[in-house]
């Protein structure tokens, strides 16, 4: 949130006409700041010359929070972090306290877990695209996205009573179990989403005026994107093929089959097709795992008091966003020393200055859908 | 009393249009909302009267009491005029239009075509004008945008209609209509590519998407509209569907045949009169069928009464066919409404026609970005609709030269059209070439 | 900060976290709240030291092939490498932290800073630890690299060497007030400019802020 | 007797907006009466039954000059402008220009007022039904009789339009 000079933006540029820099105030009021980003644009016509996030719009002291509760009793604040993709941050949180305190889900828990996160992975990805459709001026396919994601809530809160920050998880494992239809409601969506996918990329792969605004637009080269912290599809549509679902499998992830989609270029549209097949092979992963759920118990044996032995782990996942990483620091005691939230949103975002420059106005707003952030989890 | 006796009819006539186009941009509107609902799988305004039938209404109401905000910092007296002027010369397009052979406010203007397009071209000046009177850079740039690609797609549309016009002969509106009965083919049919560009451009002179550039809501918030509010941003909204309906009247006046039927000199084809009756028949067997779902009383009477006045207009439209057939006597007394009331129709219909095209693009499309469409604008429909006209007028040489009229003139006009889009075409796929090549360099200027 | 005597020791102490022998369960932990916390902090915490447990021996000297190559490089700037549940941590003396970084992301191909932030120990000597959290692509590796830090002392920065920390350290001035030497623009980024403290040490205390706010903007005594 | 005081109307109203063109400070304001003051002549020409003329101001002139007038006024920082002086110091000599210009006009009016049969010429009115087709007649003007000077009019405009194509591709 502070004001100061743009970075990069030191040299004087030759503007247009000679007329004066324009100052651009984008946010944190504006419909497609996806929340309360709030962008300085410096412009040139409409040219972006140099451009600055003020960000914090929506900080409420999560990690300070952590300090001051239990274990369990900060889980849920960390569904209001990516509040799009709650299962997902609730997954990472439940793992690294797991991590700290040495035990491991049961595998039944763990397979449950892999179903609900890669269904919130799609249910992230429609948002995204979705909105990012929108951004660009395509009205329909949000509906249609919107469709599709409700049938995901539906499985949620059939599963847990909650459609948007769910706290499906519990440290060491499930608080319930499974309920008797989720395989079938699990079956039935992925039956119907396949051809759904179609839809959309009928509307927008092909679409003369879709690939204009997006093809070459916001290149991020794989050395960039890795220097610049990027992870998650913003890391893979740039060349990089490294998902921690597979470099680092947790949950049950190395129990199925999935490719790992990767782009050439790194631009807005190579982000779209890496998150397009992402869907898919989230969906196939679902399949997948609800063939064989396996049979046992949903908790490992934790104590009604968690006090994880002095020490300290890092765990990170691979969320909608990105790599979602938690830092646990535990003195013994039933609260945690440290919670670092590593937030995927927070770090892709500042690729944004990069990306933007030279670009116009109206490919700000593609960058910023296309990078995918959601400010809850940027401002924390 | 002179001047009223002379002018009484154009008066009222006028007046009508200043009162009714208000209501008929709010059903625009409704429909639109509808069939972009039925689209995107959700039901749209439901809720005022059945199937939202009362919404335009209740939001006209809305937008009047809503509290009038004007900038601190804004140009008063611009902020003020600004939105008059841009449905003020959107109205006064409308009189320019003739929906049937007897029905036109400002009769036989010489230069009637030009009317209405040099005169809803004006509405510009509300647009930039109050872009750059809200004092708001976001404002500001919708204005620039909307100057830009007003001026840039003026001239295809321009080149566009002189193709048809070189058809008809005349700039008269009326005479323009009668010449395509006389050739008994429309005029977009004879060119197609001029039709094509018109369509486009049309688009972009009325900001629709998938050029809504100076109103992007995701880009510039609302463009030029985002200090308006309540009745101002009511009128740029009348202006706006106002326009729409301009430029549609505008396409179906010179290249879809006016008020005439299709076909309308073919005999063997004339059970096509049935259509319109039929047609609002249906829809209000349609309105009796849902009225037993109506919620409540106040609901299911509203729907027998649309139901009813369907049926009312079915029985119109049906008169002046059936008549000839009953008394074959009456035939020549009922010709002029029959001439009248269809021709209203087929004119409403190929408006609406040309309006749904609209909708459906915008529901369709992402938005262009400012440099595409500038250079969409600047790079193939300019040359295409020059090169057009040009080959057109060659074509109209060569059927003159052979005596070719109606259809056959078809066999001139087709291959020109042809041969206008290929070379656009490669005038395209040569600029590409030239941009690839200078790929990395920056982006063309935005308002070139 | 009065710690005086709670001085560094040589590699082999485990847990960068303790000020001393940590795995003498006996031997004070770093009470969550110190004495200067707020009062109202938090809901009282369980001042009892935790019940001694069996002396798990979690953190453990960590000596491999990478630890030997650093330690041969910086020799005595790397003040200690242990493992915490098999995750590699190396703390690393404050001043070299950006000759590290920059050895680290190019000898031994750390080329994504995953994380970087800072832990708040206000009865050790030098009270922050700043984490780096690396991930090598070409290893599927990740490292943990510490460096200690004291109130007010500068840490050089390794924006040069990662980009992507420009954004991490400025969140961890804002946070905890490190003063990164050589960032590019060291300003606040989560918190407004004019916000004061910070909020992530163990001893902020916000109540003063606020009650100078609600008397300036409200005219009233705050009720805190 | 309606057609005199709709002529004066026009008239006053491109006058009174052709002043204040030049006195307004605000540049937008300036462009705002220059389009109503065209818009007032256009008036004039539709009520000499010149119907083409009418629109053709309107197409050209305020659809299109001016909306790039209003383009570019809108690019350039008009509070500059505002504070910079209104009139050149010139503006004696523009007065008296204007001035010998006005003395001119007036004579030639006058004195052919005077002498019928010279000077300027004194149209006869036509009524209006009996006026040929107008913007047909124009046209065949124009391709006819005047073809010469239309071709080298349009030839000269075609060298003003490379020109400044060729300034525009300089700068990039």
């Amino acid at each position: 949130m502070a004001s100061n000079t743009i970075a990069g933006t030191g040299e004087k540029q030759q503007t247009l006409l000679g007329a004066d820099e324009l100052i651009l105030n984008m946010g944190p009021q504006h419909p497609s700041t996806h929340g309360v980003l709030r962008v300085k644009l410096k412009l040139d016509g409409e040219r972006v010359i140099g451009s600055e996030c003020l960000i914090g719009y929506l900080h409420r002291g999560v990690e300070k929070i952590a300090e001051n509760r239990t274990y369990q009793q900060f889980a849920p604040y960390v569904d209001r972090m990516d509040y799009v993709a709650a299962v997902s941050n609730g997954l990472g949180y439940c793992e690294a306290v797991e991590k700290l305190l040495m035990v491991e889900a049961p595998p039944r828990a763990r397979v449950i877990r892999t179903i609900l996160t890669e269904l919130q992975r799609i249910a992230s990805h429609l948002l995204w695209l979705g909105t990012h459709a929108l951004d660009i001026g395509a009205l329909t396919p949000l509906f249609y996205c919107f469709r599709e994601r409700e049938e995901i809530l539906k499985i949620f809160e059939k599963y847990c009573g909650a459609r948007l920050t769910t706290h499906a998880f519990r440290i060491g494992g499930l608080q319930y179990e499974a309920h008797d239809t989720l395989e079938k409601d699990v079956e039935r969506f992925c039956k119907a989403f396949e051809p759904r996918i179609k839809d959309y990329e009928d509307l927008l792969t092909q679409n003369r005026i879709w690939l204009g605004r997006t093809k070459g637009v916001g290149i991020l080269q794989a050395a960039d994107a890795i220097a610049l912290g990027a992870t998650g599809p913003v890391l893979r549509a740039s060349g990089v093929k490294w998902d921690i679902r597979k470099a680092m499998p947790y949950a049950a992830y190395d129990q199925y089959k999935f490719e790992i989609p990767v782009g050439a270029t790194g631009d807005t549209y190579d982000r779209y097709m890496v998150r397009m097949e992402e869907m898919r092979q989230s969906r196939l992963i679902c399949l997948q795992a609800i063939e064989n759920i396996p049979a046992g118990p949903i908790m490992a044996k934790v104590g009604k008091v968690l006090k994880p032995p002095p020490g300290e782990v890092y765990h990170s996942i691979e969320a909608p966003k990105g790599e979602l990483g938690y830092y646990v620091i535990s003195d013994g005691t039933v609260q945690p020393y440290r919670v670092r939230i590593r937030p995927p949103s927070f770090v892709n975002l500042q690729s944004f200055d990069h990306m933007v420059k030279g670009h116009l106005v109206a490919d700000v707003v593609a960058i910023i859908g296309t990078l995918d952030i959601v400010l809850g989890e940027v401002d924390r | 009393m002179e001047f009223m006796k002379q002018y009484w009819a154009p008066l009222v006539c006028g007046l009508a249009i200043v009162a009714v186009l208000p209501l008929i941009v709010g059903y625009v509107v409704l429909v639109e909302r509808k069939i972009m609902a039925d689209m995107q799988a959700r039901l749209g305004p439901m809720r005022v009267g059945p199937h939202g039938l009362l919404q335009p209404i209740a939001d006209a109401v809305k937008l009047l009491i809503k509290e009038d905000i004007i900038p601190d910092d804004a140009d008063k007296l611009v902020f003020w005029l600004a939105p008059v002027l841009s449905v003020g010369a959107a109205l006064l397009a409308m009189a320019g239009l003739a929906i049937g052979p007897a029905f036109q406010i400002a009769q036989d203007i010489n230069v009637g075509i030009l009317f209405v397009v040099g005169v809803s071209a004006m509405g510009i000046f509300g647009i930039v004008l109050g872009g750059w009177a809200s004092n708001s850079h976001y404002s500001l740039m919708g204005a620039l945008r909307s100057s830009a690609q007003l001026v840039s797609y003026e001239t295809a549309a321009g080149m566009a209609l002189v193709c048809g016009l070189l058809f008809a002969g005349t700039l008269n509106v009326t005479s323009i209509v009668e010449a395509q009965r006389n050739q008994g083919i429309w005029f977009g049919l004879l060119a197609p590519v001029a039709l094509f560009t018109y369509l486009v451009a049309s688009i972009a002179e009325t900001n629709r998407a998938p050029f809504d550039l100076p109103e992007a809501e995701s880009e510039l918030v609302a463009g030029y509209m985002t200090e308006f509010s309540g009745f101002r941003w009511s009128l740029y909204f009348l202006a706006e569907y106002t326009n729409m309906i301009v430029v549609a009247s505008v396409a179906t006046t010179l290249f879809l045949g006016g008020w005439l039927r299709p076909f309308s000199e073919t005999r063997w084809l004339n059970f096509i009169d049935f259509f319109p009756p039929l047609l609002t028949a249906v829809i209000g067997v349609y309105c009796l069928m849902r009225t037993p779902k109506q919620p409540a009383r106040v609901q299911q009477l509203f729907m027998l009464a649309v139901a009813g006045l369907c049926f009312a207009v079915a029985a119109v439209l049906a008169s002046p066919v059936l008549v000839p057939i009953a008394k074959p006597s009456l035939a020549a007394a009922v010709r002029p409404f029959y001439a009248g009331i269809h021709g209203g129709f087929w004119f409403i219909f190929k408006v609406s026609a040309y309006i749904y095209f609209f909708m459906w693009l915008r529901f369709t499309l992402p938005r262009y970005r400012f440099d595409q469409l500038m250079r969409l604008g600047w790079h193939f429909l300019i040359p295409l609709s020059i090169i057009n006209v040009l080959l057109i007028g060659i074509a109209m040489i060569v059927g003159v030269y052979y005596h070719l009229n109606g259809w056959r003139l078809l066999l001139a006009t087709l291959p020109a059209s042809i041969m206008a889009l290929i070379i656009a075409l490669f005038i395209l796929a040569l600029d590409q070439k030239g941009e690839a090549q200078k790929a990395p360099s920056r982006a063309p200027d935005s308002y070139a | 900060m009065a710690d005086e005597p709670k001085e560094q020791q040589p590699s082999g102490v485990p847990a960068g976290d303790k000020p001393a022998g940590s795995s003498a369960p006996t031997s004070t932990p770093p009470a969550k709240a110190p004495a200067a916390a707020p009062p109202a902090a938090a809901p009282p915490k369980p001042a009892a030291p935790p019940p001694p447990k069996p002396p798990v021996q979690l953190q453990t000297p960590l000596n491999n092939e990478l630890v030997g190559r650093v330690r041969a490089k910086f020799a005595a700037a790397l003040l200690e490498a242990i493992e915490d549940r098999k995750q590699a941590i190396l703390t690393v003396e404050c001043g070299r932290l950006a000759e590290v970084a920059q050895y680290l992301r190019d000898e031994e191909k750390f080329d994504l800073l995953s994380d970087l932030t800072a832990v708040d120990w206000p009865r050790r000597e030098k009270r922050f630890d700043v984490v780096l959290n690396l991930y090598s692509f070409a290893k599927n590796e990740r490292l943990r690299v510490k460096a200690r830090a004291g109130d007010g002392e500068q840490v050089p920065s390794v924006a040069g060497v990662w980009p992507t920390a420009n954004w991490l350290e400025r969140e961890a001035f804002d946070m905890f007030g490190i003063i990164f030497a050589g960032h590019p623009n060291l300003t606040r980024i989560l918190l407004p400019d004019e916000w004061q403290g910070y909020p992530l040490r163990k001893d902020y205390d916000i109540i003063e802020q606020d009650t100078s706010w609600v008397k300036e903007n409200l005219g009233i005594e705050s009720g805190q | 007797m309606l057609d005199q005081a709709i002529f004066y109307l026009f008239a006053g109203v491109a006058v009174v907006s052709a002043i204040l063109t030049v006195t307004r400070r605000n540049a937008v304001h300036s462009a705002i009466f220059l389009i109503t003051a065209l818009l007032a002549t256009a008036g004039i020409f539709l009520e000499l039954r010149a119907e083409f003329l009418f629109i053709v101001q309107i197409i050209l002139y305020v659809g299109g000059i001016m909306v790039l007038f209003v383009f570019v006024i809108m690019l350039v920082n008009l509070d500059v402008a505002v504070r910079q002086l209104q009139f050149a110091r010139q503006k004696w000599v523009g007065l008296l220009i204007s001035l010998a210009l006005a003395a001119q006009v007036g004579l030639m009016l006058w004195s052919s007022r005077k002498i019928p049969g010279q000077g300027v010429p004194v149209l006869n009115a036509v009524p209006a039904d009996k006026l040929p087709p107008n913007s047909e007649e124009v046209a065949k003007s124009l391709f006819s009789s005047y073809l010469l000077p239309f071709e080298i009019a349009s030839v000269l405009l075609l060298v003003a339009m490379i020109g400044a194509v060729v300034m525009a591709k300089k700068r990039t």
